[in-house]
């Protein structure tokens, strides 16, 4: 009879699993994917925006199966996406065609079409709301049906579209126009980031970047670790329509289109004063644009990716924050938190390898010694 | 009568300018210009169609004001800046027969490891301020294909005392140093792998005065001593002259003026250098 | 070695003019218009005149501190021959300088914190000599001028103007070269100090180098010229043999 | 049978793997070209579908370019593009005979910072044997093989110079009609061996 | 097999994207080559790289092999072997010799590879300037212009500080006398094993996103120094407790009944192999 290896790890790992289920049913009561998908709006948009890939239904499988663990539901999804056959790419997005349902503007109190407030937790007090422990569904329907029947709501669910508060800034000559770019834009799911970036990449890689980091070093910026004092001139939340051109037709033609559906989005369009030097130290104050466009209502991250987004059109090596390789680098949810917890993973090999290092410097320094 | 010497290095019509240049501008010679700023789209023109030669053992001198466009000049002899135009030719690299702005950005650093050496004027350019001074001049040494540390180990040390480094302070990382020591690191890095060209940018200025005297003096004995050829630029006219046997005078991105340099002091013919050297004395 | 009728030139001025144009100032000067002279091989010759006539130029002129604006002077030199220095590359003009033709003057400009040894060596160093020769040759030379020994490794600039000038002369002469260009080196000298780079100069003449010198004092002229030329507002206005 | 889009893909990819890391021993790809139903293009038609997609441009030489190019866009995606830019170029049979010349002549080399971004040329020729016209050797040959292309010999000299400073280089796959491929990555070193006849 | 996912997991279009890198990753030993690197089912930093090299390679007859720190039974490998498995169905192994794919964590297994294996290496940080150079930008200036000094400087650094060089795993390397590459963090005793290896060496950085190869008879040189030689760990003396095999990379144990340092083979189904072929107990 020969030697057999002890199984150890396979079987301790199905015992991990086995106690991971555990943990997340152990009370005997489960959560049905709709629920999550109903009254989780905020972290559904979350984990969709970080991940990239807009299905509400499947966020809120991630978020069940992760136990609403966002880091975890952004890992499934991202990882469920790249087995997803890419079968085309939409057509170009025209962001004023928005179905806006809530829009605001920090710079201007009268904004053509107004301030739409929506739904914002922006006014709200932050009590905790105890009724919510004893909400059932039938209370729920009752609120709606009073909500529905009244004229302003019934008003404004038709199709909102507002022009942008930021034309009126360009036709008085603030803001620089700007041409409209039609190079294809670089994937960064397609190939990877290479420096110096694209705009097209820059901004791909702070939409998909975790919410938490996106906010920290934008905040930064604003705190003093960057260059910019920076004004929301707008923000926006809604209904983008998505197209696609008919994939075997050789001419472009508008008409021929499929519309495939709606995506939400939170848009955002800072405006910064920014100082411009002319020759023999003449100086001119101008505004630019730092833009932020998150899937989903996240409206803190869409600002802070407007912030990032202009401090790395504008690198400065002394701030951190505008460094293109420290900032792109380090917010991708899946990259920080697969690294930080690989430390996790037996690095025995490596360690022997530095024991022996560390003793043959020892052994050198007290030869050292001993030869005086 | 012909010329009785090789150049070491030669330089023809080198052109640098940031921006794209437009149809008003373009050339470098038009009246958009404001000095070597173009008005209409804000190309600069830092260095228009400079040319001269370097001989073996000489010592050229660069003078003018900061914009002249000396230093750029310097970045693109070291490679650090891409040149718009323009040749450069080394005898030492291919019988002097290729131009260097040509060679692919490989052959460039090796141009730069082993016939060059730079001595900037910031030494957190030159020098890795965190490693060691000894470790600063092996990674010269190395570049230069070097692979002996011994031999590495006593070549640095000898330097770092030719450049009155104490021995023992020579595992020390220079951001332990003064100003002065820096710069002296950085010169005997810039010579460890006995390059026939060195390049000297501004290597005193903000230095103190005593400080800069000595570093003067380093530089001129250690030419002595090692033959070696340099291109020193300066803003300062004193330092031209007590190191510079040749001297260029730049303005607005253009040389305006060469010579001797006891010529160009003595009897300046430009009224730039007019006033330059007249302002000196 | 005297000068003689047969001995070629060594060094021919032609029509040699030279004027400053001051920008600045709006200003154009002339210092010398249409010069003429000849140095033969172990001649000593002298340039009088009052100061302002442009003497100096001449000197500078032919040194090639100053360019040449119109006329020639043709130096004969061991390494290229015959050469028009208004025509001299850059290069020729170094090279003469470091092995041929000496300059000295009342300044000395010398490097700070450089001792009188090392100035002396050096020079000698520059005729690519090798470093024992030097050591050897500089506390020859340095004895030979009558520098007192403990001034050898400290700093000209903080010398006598006597021993400055001595040090000059010293510099330059190691370089044995053929034609020493003399400006006004005795100016504010005192009398002993006169005298020693007078017995200098003397050296010189025995060992046949040929110079071409200015001094304000036409009396210590006198005494060693083969020759001299007066000028004055630029030109010459004579020339004659002091011994004739 | 038809081609298997996974399993058959992956067997001419790990051919090709061989081919590339053991340059001199040739692939034989004659089972999975067989079960391709198009004809004319069987070769390059799978390669295409083993390395093509929309992010990928490609150049075909050949009498028949206009109409293989849009047979491999079709099945593919993939973009034709001018010689400069392609990332694959087909130097097929019919092509005329400086073709595989003009490829390389053309085809991009790469940069020192992404010496990666070249173009791999694919070239259909009559026959390739174990006669020994070639010698090769590089990373990938234990000491040195030998290998005789049936072609016009000039590609060797136009590729030294192609290849000249590395990394900078293209790679080339030749592929006879017995659909053996030889892959030459730009490592590989060729000197052309005088056979006396 | 779960049959919601395609085989191998990917979709073809991440596999062809993954194969277009590696044949130009093995056209250019020891180059990184840039890839897009999908999300995988397990964290970055978890042998991602490693892994889309796996699934984009495998196919119905390969067998596999997955070590982690020279074990079959480390969770990182049973983990990898099981998402494998899962997707693909093929028949995974444990013998180093029957395997035709092999992944591996930190080791080149003992028993030597053959010309029908593919070694898979997990890189968790693929470039090996980064230590002094922290800007990707400028790490792949250096490596485009053959600048290595930086990385025989880390070296020399080590020597004048410690009297020696310190690496532990992850020694750098010299491939094909162009690039500087990182082995991944194998033991410095692994390295020579890389030198002309009959098997293909494919390394996989997936957070990084970098593919590189050492093909098959390619020569891989330890950077070191004349009078420094590259060395590797030392287990002069000892011996593996169980099989008895010297020459081998041993792991540190601490006896817990004797308190004593006893040594134990760090490939474990070696190890077994041997035992298994001695027939002792």
């Amino acid at each position: 009879m020969g030697y057999v290896a002890v199984k150890g790890g396979t079987l301790a790992i199905e015992e991990s699993i086995k106690r991971l289920k555990y943990e997340r049913i152990q009370q005997g009561q489960t959560i049905e994917v709709e629920k999550i998908q109903a009254g989780m709006r905020g972290l559904i948009d979350q984990v969709m925006s970080e991940s990239s890939l807009y299905d509400e239904a499947l966020a809120a499988l991630a978020i069940k199966q992760a136990e609403g663990n966002p880091e975890e539901a952004v890992f499934l999804l991202r990882a469920f996406r790249s087995t997803v056959p890419r079968k085309h790419y939409s057509k170009v997005i025209e962001s004023r065609d928005m179905k806006v349902e809530r829009r605001i503007s920090a710079s201007f109190k009268d904004i053509p079409g107004g301030q739409i407030l929506g739904a914002t937790t922006d006014y709200t007090h932050r009590l905790l709301d105890f009724q919510l422990m004893t909400e059932t569904d039938n209370s729920v329907q009752e609120w709606l049906h009073h909500y529905l029947s009244e004229k302003s709501v019934q008003k404004l669910s038709g199709e909102l579209k507002l022009p942008k508060v930021l034309d009126y800034l360009r036709k008085e000559g603030l803001i620089s126009p700007c041409e409209n770019n039609d190079r294809e834009p670089d994937d960064v799911t397609r190939e990877s980031l290479e420096f110096p970036s694209t705009r097209s990449q820059r901004l791909q890689v702070l939409t998909r970047g975790q919410t938490g980091a996106v906010t920290s070093f934008a905040y930064a910026v604003i705190r003093g670790y960057g260059d910019l004092h920076p004004t929301v001139g707008e923000l926006r939340v809604g209904k983008l329509p998505v197209t696609v051109a008919p994939p075997t037709s050789e001419e472009n033609d508008v008409e021929d289109d499929y519309y495939i559906g709606e995506v939400k989005a939170t848009e955002v369009e800072m405006l910064m004063p920014f100082t411009v030097e002319k020759d023999y130290g003449k100086k001119e104050m101008e505004f630019e644009i730092g833009y932020g466009l998150c899937l989903g209502q996240n409206e803190t991250k869409a600002i802070a990716m407007g912030i990032l987004d202009h401090c790395l059109e504008h690198p400065n090596l002394e701030f951190p924050s505008h460094n293109e390789e420290f900032v792109l680098y380090h917010i991708d949810s899946v990259e920080s938190t697969g690294f930080i917890s690989h430390l996790k993973m037996p690095h025995y090999v490596t360690f022997q390898s530095k024991l022996d290092s560390v003793r043959k410097t020892k052994k050198v320094a007290r030869e050292e010694v001993k030869n005086g | 009568m012909t010329d009785f010497e090789v150049p070491v290095l030669t330089v023809k019509n080198l052109n640098k300018q940031y921006g794209p240049g437009c149809f008003k501008c373009r050339g470098g010679e038009s009246a958009s210009l404001v000095k070597n700023y173009c008005q209409v789209c804000g190309t600069v023109y830092a260095c228009r169609n400079v040319s001269f030669d370097v001989f073996p053992g000489e010592v050229l001198g660069i003078v003018g004001e900061s914009g002249s466009g000396k230093s750029t000049l310097m970045q693109c002899l070291y490679f650090d800046q891409e040149v718009t135009s323009g040749e450069a030719y080394v005898s030492d690299y291919e019988n002097g027969e290729k131009n260097l702005f040509q060679e692919s950005s490989q052959q460039k650093r090796y141009i730069r490891n082993h016939i060059m050496g730079k001595v900037y004027q910031n030494p957190l350019l030159g020098l890795r301020m965190n490693f060691s001074s000894i470790g600063n001049i092996a990674e010269k040494l190395i570049a230069a294909g070097n692979n002996h540390v011994g031999m590495m180990e006593s070549r640095g040390t000898e330097l770092l005392n030719k450049v009155h480094i104490p021995v023992h302070r020579r595992k020390e990382a220079p951001k332990n140093f003064s100003g002065g020591m820096q710069q002296r690191v950085q010169i005997a890095k810039a010579l460890s792998n006995h390059p026939p060209l060195l390049l000297l940018d501004e290597v005193t200025t903000g230095l103190d005065l005593s400080v800069q005297a000595s570093v003067l003096d380093l530089i001129k004995g250690l030419q002595r001593e090692l033959g070696i050829s340099i291109v020193l630029v300066s803003h300062d006219l004193g330092v031209i002259r007590m190191l510079a046997d040749r001297t260029l005078v730049m303005l607005e991105g253009k040389v305006i003026e060469q010579g001797l340099t006891d010529r160009i002091l003595e009897d300046p013919q430009h009224p730039y250098t007019q006033l330059l050297v007249h302002s000196l004395l | 070695m005297k000068a003689g009728e047969q001995v070629e030139p060594i060094l021919k001025i032609q029509g040699l003019s030279k004027s400053f144009n001051l920008h600045n100032l709006g200003k154009h000067i002339r210092a010398v218009s249409q010069v003429a002279m000849e140095l033969r091989e172990g001649e000593f010759v002298g340039i009088t005149g009052k100061s302002g006539s442009g003497k100096s130029t001449i000197l500078k002129c032919i040194y090639g501190t100053y360019r040449i604006e119109e006329g020639s002077i043709c130096y004969h030199s061991e390494k290229f021959g015959a050469v028009n220095l208004a025509k001299a590359t850059e290069r020729q003009v170094l090279y003469l300088r470091k092995h041929e033709i000496g300059y000295v003057s009342q300044f000395l400009n010398v490097m700070p914190r450089t001792t009188a040894r090392q100035l002396v060596t050096q020079a000698i160093l520059e005729m690519n000599e090798d470093q024992r020769f030097a050591d050897r040759e500089t506390e020859k030379i340095l004895s030979h001028f009558e520098l007192a020994q403990e001034l050898w490794d400290s700093y000209p600039t903080t010398f006598s103007g006597g021993e400055k000038l001595r040090l000059n002369i010293a510099r330059a002469m190691v370089k044995k070269p053929r034609l020493l260009l003399l400006d006004e080196p005795t100016a504010s000298l005192d009398h002993d100090s006169k005298l020693k780079v007078k017995q200098l100069i003397e050296q010189l003449i025995e060992e046949g180098t040929t110079m071409l010198g200015i001094f304000h004092d036409l009396e210590f002229m006198n005494n060693l010229c083969d020759r001299e030329y007066n000028m004055e507002n630029g030109v010459f206005s004579h020339a004659g043999f002091t011994d004739s | 049978m038809k081609l298997d889009m996974v399993h058959d893909i992956q067997t001419v990819y790990r051919k090709l793997v061989d081919a590339m890391a053991r340059p001199g021993q040739l692939a034989d790809l004659s089972k999975e070209a067989a079960l391709i139903e198009e004809s004319g293009a069987m070769p390059f038609i799978l390669l295409a579908f083993t390395l093509f997609d929309q992010e990928v441009t490609f150049k075909v030489f050949s009498k028949r370019e206009a109409a293989i190019a849009k047979l491999i866009n079709q099945y593919t995606y993939a973009q034709p593009a001018v010689i400069e830019e392609a990332d694959y170029i087909f130097v097929l049979a019919d092509a005329e005979e400086t073709a595989l010349k003009v490829a390389i002549e053309g085809a991009k080399h790469g940069t020192l910072k992404n010496p990666h971004d070249s173009a791999t040329i694919f070239a259909e020729v009559d026959e390739i044997t174990n006669a020994s016209t070639l010698k090769l050797t590089g990373p990938g040959i234990q000491s040195e093989e030998y290998i005789h292309v049936e072609t016009e010999s000039k590609w060797v000299a136009e590729r030294q110079v192609k290849n000249k400073e590395y990394p900078l280089g293209v790679d080339l796959m030749f592929i006879d009609r017995r659909q053996q491929l030889l892959a030459l990555p730009r490592t590989t070193q060729i000197t052309i061996n005088r056979v006396i006849v | 097999m779960n049959t919601t996912y395609n085989f191998a997991f990917f979709d073809e279009g991440s596999k062809r994207e993954i194969r277009r890198a590696t044949l130009k990753a093995i056209a250019i030993p020891g180059y990184q080559v840039p890839f897009a690197s999908r999300e995988m089912p397990i964290g970055r930093g978890w042998g991602t790289g490693g892994l889309q090299l796996t699934l984009s390679l495998i196919g119905k007859k390969d067998v596999l092999k997955v070590i982690d720190q020279g074990s079959d039974e480390s969770v990182n490998a049973v983990n990898i072997k099981k998402l494998v498995s899962n997707t693909t169905g093929v028949e995974v192994t444990e013998h180093t010799s029957k395997a035709t794919l092999i992944q591996s964590r930190h080791r080149i297994p003992e028993v030597p590879l053959t010309k029908e294996q593919i070694l898979v290496l997990q890189v968790p940080l693929p470039e090996p300037l980064r230590y002094y150079e922290p800007s990707e930008t400028e790490t792949k200036k250096l490596h485009a212009e053959k600048e290595y000094s930086g990385a025989w400087l880390m070296l020399f650094e080590q020597i004048m500080k410690y009297g020696g060089m310190t690496t532990g795993a992850d020694h750098p390397v010299l491939v094909h006398d162009r690039y500087v590459m990182a082995p991944s963090p194998i033991p410095r005793f692994d390295n020579p094993k890389m030198n002309a290896n009959e098997a293909l060496i494919l390394l996989g950085a997936g957070r990084e996103k970098k593919v590189y190869a050492v093909p098959p008879y390619t020569k891989v040189v330890s950077l070191d120094f004349e009078d420094y030689p590259f060395q590797a760990e030392t287990f002069a003396d000892k011996h593996c407790r169980l099989c008895g095999q010297t020459n081998v990379f041993l792991d540190e144990l601490v006896d817990e009944l004797t308190d004593e340092t006893v040594y134990q083979c760090n490939d474990t189904s070696n190890c077994l192999e041997k035992l298994n072929s001695v027939g002792v107990k």
